[in-house]
């Protein structure tokens, strides 16, 4: 029973990543897509992330199309395409946050 | 035809986009067609519920009377988020439908039970 | 679209037979699109047709099939609130001929 | 296992039906099935057989045409936001009395009741959104 949370949007659209932030529980795992990827790169963002018992992952499409790679605060899980359809499956449901 | 528990997070206002309208939609068909459909208004859905809404002159249908439908269409389940009403100091008299008031720790076990999860 | 006149009033009806504008509706046009679905209208049939009507100025909605039984229910008693009921009065779909009838829009939350 | 996609995003305003597409690509690569897609709000603007971007850039539309076609997807577009934003196909352009048409296969309009379907029959639905 567990929740794999997609969220789009960059660190700057507070309101939805304190949204998203509140719904997560232990276990759960936080998928960052397209704008959401910039939140690697921001140190305050990842602080607060440790707080939270889940995995973090990013798709290596969206880091690379960015410019991010090099730029990244902390130790996310960088996955690819196909290892997203396999968190898909690893949890029991998929929730976006856009 | 098997059924699965629902959770429709609104999020939006109305009338400023059609994202709101979109999902009440989508929970009205859902539960015409026997779906067991809970809906939680967060953010600025909470203005959605609001009674004093008059939108003849931007030439809209009433959001609040087509929320007030909801339990016509057997959706009884309606959460508010806590945090939301006290912020937009809004009272439960100033809404067309009464609702649960839920904080943050609830509304994240409500998305752990729920078979799906659908956030608008 | 087709063009009726009822009354010395033109009319207009969509391809499915819906009146295009709902203020045009009166019982005439009722009765003009009864016989178009081959319903001889009693008195059982107006209680619905101003049941759905009453439904649609309080919710702006067509209802679908239950939410137009438990408006029956509640108006009219629950030995009319049954699908049954409203299924021998309406025979090809409830919700669908009588908001046809009833000068609105066809229900869009159905298939 | 069984996946659904809903697509909420604007077709040309937004990366979300495109990562849409790499996501179901990927799933089917793995073998799992994909039972429908759904394209509802602004990404209806993605059935339209209109679009022309410039030659060298993504052409959404085409990506999801060629997909469909290689793996006989079910592409659902919803009805009702399709027709509000002008997009139609032949049958509702002859009952609406529209002077033409822009959608076709392997698009297929089609019911809110669709993606309500689609919920209850498969094992994971995944939103992709504005």
């Amino acid at each position: 029973m567990s929740t794999l949370h997609t969220i789009n949007k960059s660190p700057s659209d507070n309101t939805l990543w304190q949204s998203c932030l509140a719904a997560l529980l232990p276990g759960d795992a936080l998928l960052m897509i397209e704008n959401a990827a910039y939140a690697a790169a921001q140190p305050s963002v990842m602080t607060q992330l440790q707080e939270y018992d889940i995995d973090i992952y990013l798709l290596s499409a969206d880091v690379d199309a960015r410019g991010l790679s090099g730029k990244l605060y902390t130790n996310a899980n960088i996955i690819d395409d196909q290892q997203f359809v396999t968190l898909a499956c690893q949890h029991t449901k998929v929730v976006s946050w856009f | 035809m098997q059924s699965k528990s629902i959770l429709l997070i609104l999020s939006h206002a109305p009338y400023g986009d059609t994202r709101a309208k979109e999902a009440l939609d989508l929970a009205l068909t859902a539960a015409a067609f026997g779906q067991d459909v809970s809906l939680l208004f967060t953010q600025d859905a909470l203005y959605l519920l609001l009674k004093s809404q008059q939108p003849q002159a931007i030439e809209q249908k009433n959001l609040a009377n087509i929320c007030s439908a909801l339990p016509m269409y057997d959706i009884d389940k309606i959460y508010i988020e806590n945090n939301t009403s006290q912020t937009k100091h809004i009272t439960a008299e100033q809404l067309i439908l009464p609702g649960v008031f839920v904080n943050h720790n609830q509304i994240a076990l409500m998305i752990r039970d729920h078979d799906v999860v659908l956030r608008f | 679209m087709r063009h009726i006149t009822i009354a010395d009033k033109d009319l207009t009806l969509d391809d499915e037979g819906y009146l295009l504008d709902l203020t045009d509706w009166s019982e005439a046009v009722a009765e003009y699109l009864s016989n178009e679905e081959q319903i001889q209208l009693t008195d059982a049939h107006w209680e619905i047709i101003h049941v759905i009507r009453d439904f649609y100025r309080q919710y702006e909605l067509s209802p679908a099939m239950r939410p137009l039984v438990k408006a029956v229910g509640i108006t009219l008693g629950d030995d009319k609130g049954k699908s049954i009921y409203l299924m021998k009065l309406f025979p090809q779909s409830p919700a669908k001929q009588a908001a046809k009838l009833a000068g609105l829009p066809k229900p869009t939350n159905c298939l | 296992m069984i996946f659904s996609i809903l697509i909420y995003g604007s077709a040309h305003n937004s990366q979300s039906v495109h990562t849409a597409y790499r996501f179901a690509k990927s799933l089917l690569a793995a073998g799992h099935t994909l039972h429908r897609v759904f394209f509802y709000g602004e990404s209806v603007y993605t059935a339209s057989a209109l679009c022309a971007p410039p030659r060298d850039e993504q052409d959404i539309h085409q990506l999801w045409k060629s997909l469909a076609e290689t793996h006989q997807l079910d592409l659902v577009v919803c009805i009702a936001a399709a027709l509000k934003r002008g997009v139609i196909d032949q049958a509702e352009a002859q009952r609406h009395e529209k002077p033409a048409f822009n959608t076709h296969a392997p698009y297929e309009l089609s019911g809110l009741g669709q993606l309500s379907e689609a919920a209850i029959i498969s094992d994971r639905l995944v939103t992709f959104g504005a």
